[in-house]
């Protein structure tokens, strides 16, 4: 029962970074590392049953925490570079 | 069955690290490498390595990709185009891998439980463990207390990380000025994003907590002082996207940090000295309390506090110096 | 078997390679530090797949169980301080490639090189 | 009573497994960013609830569960603030596909 | 327990405590100052266990009281004393000295920084000599390296944080290579104890993992050693590193690498590998001959001061590891001898160079024209310690020179291509001691170049008290002879 799903799940996440390599857009490549961040948290949480170490899920909450953490971060990365270019913009436009 | 799954999550391993070396798109290539640590975390844990894959996943898919993007909104987001593929190069790395090649037939297979690491010294971790030290996690025994020189040795690599990064970049200005940028706009974090902020604020007590049982359950389950130092950095750095670097740093002013840094590398060194106080060699738990198994989980307890506060306040050191840059461009 | 037994080392050689060659062959400076992670990451894979023990699991003693067979925690134990030293050495490196950017305004090691030349 | 609480767990595991791989053909497969977007978000919530749920049906009353719901909860409420927060960005930004029909092009 | 026991752990520990204590002081001269004092204490502690290893005893040190091979233990003895002494001798010196000299290039508020950072180095390269496991030398390798790194971008020229990236890459490959060996090692015996793992090497019948060990870590310690040809950071790092930092890192820091790789190949594998001689005979000696061919004639035609005196330390390597690669009493006896004669001569140039970098603001050979008239204390101190460099007798340099001649002679003809060798490359270390020495007596000072005042007085002192070292070991080896012939002796232990 364990092993179907988490198969189902590893084919989810190999279809997840076949999006990441191909992109086209950095916005499709964040997707897809979200995408792919909660696959592994929903893998680790059925391996944890399948290894029957159920204590172990701690892990599947921390990858959660982790992957929000990361895409935020990859938000703002953009923001500021959209705020900074913005400004650089501004720039050219006073000079 | 878990094998089978560990060679699928191996070759996709393979094929992310190639697409990040390929790629010309540096973002493309950190947020793969987010990948990258993901899937190295999940085969750990199907290895049996929990502890690992915790930290793999909290520093290599967190942390390392927080501080790259750092460094590329400083820098560049594209690769030039490289020039002609250096011959030399290729070379020396197919001298490397034929070596590896050549040694990997002798080695034991995967699993093997005649294999010689599963014959000398580890039984012995795990038979001792219990009645030397008492806690269930072997893994923190040693680290802490078996192995615990070289745990603090890993204390000062992140506090020497620290005291690196602070020195390299105020190397064209007052130290003062690492975490406060002169007159550059505060990019306000992602306030405009009121979902996300709302979420993320809520979220973060939880995180917190989280970070706290991660550090203080270490003994019994997998974590200790690593993994929570790099969740609740993990945290305050969250507030810090959603509100602003100044913000987080009101929250936790710059000298709080650096004496996070210093107090958590003291801490550790100070239980040592205590143990020589004591009449007990450097980190000898035992001599801590009348009874010496009770001393080794003191000593563990204290030393992985002193851990994940030097790494909480490292961690959020050189994020805060990285983020405080203003744009040379 | 054989093959198979030996998977994890295979794989650690394929990014070993990979993140060795990316180091050396790279131009980019950021590219090198990516490259130096993969390449350190390898090393991880070599360590973790030595402590699996055929029906084992994580060494965290369960209370109870008989006769449970317990992964080997010494490597596991050297992984985490290797992974420390890993993002250690990353960090340090940003940093510098973040001041390169600054002194030189490129992260092109040849051509900083070049700037360096005609100074 | 515990073939009963199998069944359950079957039929969940098959909904999520359907769901996941449903979801990940559509950003595989969608033409344009938002789709894509939409396709994963999506899913992503219900493929969680349904595999999670699944495993608490096996896991029963214990500490598992509450942790299993925890990370329920979590998800559920950061996958949707990731997905908002990514399509906001990309707006904002003034992303736009190159196959997107020409009247929402400004 | 006395606290004579806890020297091997203080020895480490001292510095390393000190290190966050300063990190963050507003007061400069403070931390200057509590650095300077632990760097002493550290001295002190070598100083001591120098003298009880000199009565013939090694002395182990548990650390949290377990044994060996489950916990880590700390093992000294004189090869790991003579290193002791150099470390913490070149660290105390330099930093006596070089305050002044520290507050031309680093800005004030950073200096606190900048003393934690060495003290973690101090900590990390003593950390490495007097442990007796194979991990935890990595790990300390790592806590001096990254502070080594930090140390040399403090430098003032945008050029220093080039050549820092490039050091820290190669010191990483370095470091990552070590790695792998180890673990391979440890996959083939289970152990990471030095001394058990030359137990129980020799038990291992598939060796081909250990031979892919031995090959790694090897390579990997070369790459850190600098022996040629993988010496591609060092010239450029010792060039822009501040010029205190040039000095002790001169002195000590590739001497520590060496020394884990001639620990590893002879105690873990030459008494247990078969053919393992065939690594110095075929890999070792080569490179050797070439790195003191090459690194001499580099030095003969550079102009930069500091990176002439950088290739110079690639010959000198060279010497070492020739020494070593005799695989006799007499040549590791010389090698060894060479480290610390090595480390008095590169220290004291460094300091007459860092001397001269207090009155010029470029340090290219041209840039000294005259500098011999208007410092005269500077440059008979070079000159001193140069002479010592070429190998005169009576110099220390001398010392080692003699020995290495007399373990090459018992080598057979191959011996006798190698005697050459080094009377040809001290001939040539001649050359570029004299080059420097006629620009600065006898060029002219350029028509409106600044008139240079002579160093500062406690520079200067040390300076000199730095070169007449190079005179008293050369008329009394017999501290450093003695215990580098233990060493030696105790290196060999299983292969003589």
């Amino acid at each position: 029962m364990f092993v179907t799903i988490s198969i189902a799940i590893l084919v989810t996440m190999a279809l997840a970074i076949i999006r990441a390599l191909l992109g086209p857009s950095i916005y499709d490549r964040v997707l897809a590392v979200n995408m792919f961040g909660t696959k592994t948290v929903l893998l680790v949480s059925v391996v944890a049953y399948l290894l029957g170490r159920p204590d172990f899920l701690d892990l599947a909450l921390a990858y959660a925490l982790i992957n929000f953490i990361g895409v935020l971060a990859a938000l703002e990365f953009f923001q500021s570079r959209l705020l900074r270019s913005g400004l650089d913009a501004g720039k050219e436009e006073d000079s | 069955m878990t094998i089978l799954f560990a060679v699928f999550l191996l070759t996709m391993l393979v094929i992310t690290a190639i697409a990040i070396v390929r790629t010309p798109d540096l973002f493309a290539a950190v947020m793969l490498l987010g990948i990258f640590s993901l899937l190295m975390a999940a085969n750990f844990f199907v290895l049996d390595a929990a502890d690992v894959a915790l930290t793999e996943a909290a520093v290599g898919a967190g942390i390392s990709t927080v501080l790259f993007l750092g460094a590329l909104a400083l820098t560049a987001a594209r690769e030039r185009s490289s020039l002609a593929p250096p011959r030399l190069a290729l070379v020396v790395v197919l001298i490397t891998a034929a070596t590896v090649v050549y040694a990997t037939f002798d080695k034991p297979a995967l699993g093997d439980p005649n294999a010689p690491v599963h014959q000398h010294v580890a039984p012995w971790y795990l038979e001792q463990t219990p009645v030397l030290i008492g806690i269930p996690n072997v893994v923190t025994a040693v680290l802490g207390s078996f192995r615990g020189y070289d745990t603090l040795g890993e204390v000062f690599v992140v506090f020497a990380a620290a005291i690196g990064v602070l020195f390299v970049l105020s190397g064209d200005r007052p130290l003062s000025a690492v975490f406060r940028p002169k007159d550059a706009p505060s990019t306000g974090g992602l306030k405009h994003h009121l979902i996300p902020r709302i979420v993320g604020k809520l979220l973060i007590p939880f995180i917190l907590l989280f970070g706290f049982y991660v550090q203080f359950h270490g003994e019994y389950g997998p974590g200790g002082g690593f993994q929570a130092g790099a969740i609740i950095a993990a945290a305050v750095i969250l507030y810090a996207v959603l509100e602003g670097e100044d913000r987080a740093l009101v929250a936790l002013p710059e000298p709080v940090l650096k004496g996070l840094v210093a107090g958590g590398a003291l801490l550790y060194t100070a239980v040592g000295l205590v143990c020589m106080l004591l009449g007990g060699n450097f980190l000898e738990y035992s001599v801590l309390s009348a009874d010496a198994v009770f001393g080794q989980q003191l000593g563990i307890i204290l030393i992985e506090a002193g851990v994940g506060v030097a790494v909480t306040g490292v961690l959020l050191c050189i994020f805060h110096a990285f983020a405080a840059r203003d744009n040379p461009a | 078997m054989q093959i198979l037994g030996l998977y994890n080392y295979w794989v650690f050689v394929a990014l070993l390679m990979i993140g060795f060659y990316a180091v050396i062959a790279k131009d980019n400076l950021i590219k090198k530090l990516i490259g130096l992670s993969i390449f350190q990451a390898a090393v991880f894979l070599l360590y973790i797949s030595m402590d699996k023990v055929e029906g084992g699991t994580a060494p965290i003693i369960q209370p109870g169980a008989v006769d449970q067979i317990y992964s080997n925690p010494l490597p596991q134990v050297l992984i985490l301080t290797a992974i420390v030293v890993g993002i250690s050495t990353t960090a340090l490196g940003l940093a510098i490639v973040v001041r390169i950017k600054e002194a030189y305004d490129t992260i092109e090691e040849s051509e900083a090189a070049a700037m360096d030349r005609e100074a | 009573m515990s073939l009963a609480l199998d069944i359950g767990s079957w039929l969940l595991f098959g909904i999520g497994s359907l769901v996941l791989f449903i979801g990940a053909l559509g950003v595989l497969r969608m033409p344009t960013l938002y789709t894509r977007m939409h396709a994963a978000s999506l899913t992503d919530s219900l493929g969680a609830i349904a595999v999670l749920g699944g495993i608490m049906l096996q896991a029963g009353w214990s500490l598992a569960a509450l942790k299993l719901l925890a990370i329920l909860l979590f998800l559920l409420l950061t996958s949707p603030a990731s997905s908002y927060a990514l399509a906001n960005a990309a707006l904002l930004a003034g992303h736009q596909d190159s196959r997107s029909p020409p009247e929402n092009g400004a | 327990m006395s606290l004579a026991a806890q020297l091997p752990a203080l020895q480490v520990v001292v510095p390393m405590l000190t290190a966050p204590l300063v990190a963050f002081l507003r007061l400069p001269n403070l931390a200057w100052a509590g650095t300077l004092a632990a760097s002493a204490m550290a001295f002190a502690m070598a100083v001591s266990l120098t003298l009880t290893v000199l009565g013939g005893v090694s002395i182990d040190y548990a650390m949290g009281g377990w044994p060996a091979p489950f916990g880590i233990v700390l093992a000294i003895d004189a090869f790991s004393a003579l290193l002791l002494l150099v470390v913490t001798g070149a660290s105390t010196l330099a930093l006596l000295a070089g305050k002044a000299s520290l507050d031309r290039e680093i800005a004030v508020d950073r200096q606190p920084l900048f003393f934690a950072g060495w003290l973690l180095v101090l900590a990390g390269l003593s950390g490495i000599v007097v442990t007796g496991d194979a991990f935890n030398i990595f790990v300390f390798m790592e806590i001096s390296s990254l502070a080594t790194y930090m140390l040399v971008a403090g430098g003032p020229d945008r050029r220093a944080l080039t050549s820092v990236f490039k050091y820290l890459i190669m010191g990483t490959i370095g470091a990552t290579f070590y790695l792998i060996g180890v673990g391979l090692i440890y996959m083939m015996t289970g152990t990471l104890n030095l001394a058990d793992m030359a137990d129980r090497i020799g038990a291992v019948e598939d060796v081909k993992p250990i031979l892919v060990a031995a090959g790694f870590i090897t390579m990997g310690l070369a790459l850190k050693a600098a022996v040629f040809p993988l010496h591609a950071w060092l010239p450029n790092a010792y060039t822009y590193a501040p010029n205190i930092v040039t000095v002790f890192l001169a002195a000590c820091s590739t001497k520590v690498a060496l020394y884990v790789l001639l620990r590893f190949d002879f105690v873990v594998f030459q008494g247990n590998l078969a053919q393992h001689d065939l690594q110095f005979a075929g890999f070792l000696i080569p490179l050797a001959l070439l790195g003191i061919v090459m690194g001499s004639i580099a030095a003969v035609f550079e102009r930069n001061l500091k990176r002439l005196l950088a290739y110079s330390s690639v010959a000198q390597i060279g010497y070492i590891l020739l020494g070593a690669g005799c695989v006799s009493l007499l040549g590791l006896t010389s090698g060894i001898v060479h480290m610390f004669n090595h480390a008095l001569t590169k220290g004291a140039l460094f300091l007459a160079v860092a001397c001269l970098g207090m009155s010029l603001a470029r340090l290219r050979v041209s840039d000294i024209a005259g500098v011999g008239r208007q410092m005269p204390w500077t440059m008979a101190a070079f000159v001193l310690a140069g002479l010592s460099l070429i190998g005169v007798p009576g110099t220390a340099g001398f010392i080692s020179k003699w020995y290495l001649i007399l373990a090459a002679l018992e080598q057979g003809t191959l011996g006798l291509f190698m005697v050459a060798v080094i009377i040809g490359s001290s001939l040539l270390a001649v050359v570029y001691i004299w080059r420097i020495v006629e620009t600065a007596y006898f060029g002219e000072r350029e028509a409106g170049a600044t008139v240079c005042a002579e160093a500062p007085l406690p520079i200067l002192a040390l300076t000199w008290a730095a070169a007449l070292a190079n005179l008293y070991f050369g008329l009394r080896p017999q501290l450093p002879v003695e215990l580098a012939t233990q060493a030696a002796r105790a290196l060999l232990g299983d292969a003589l």
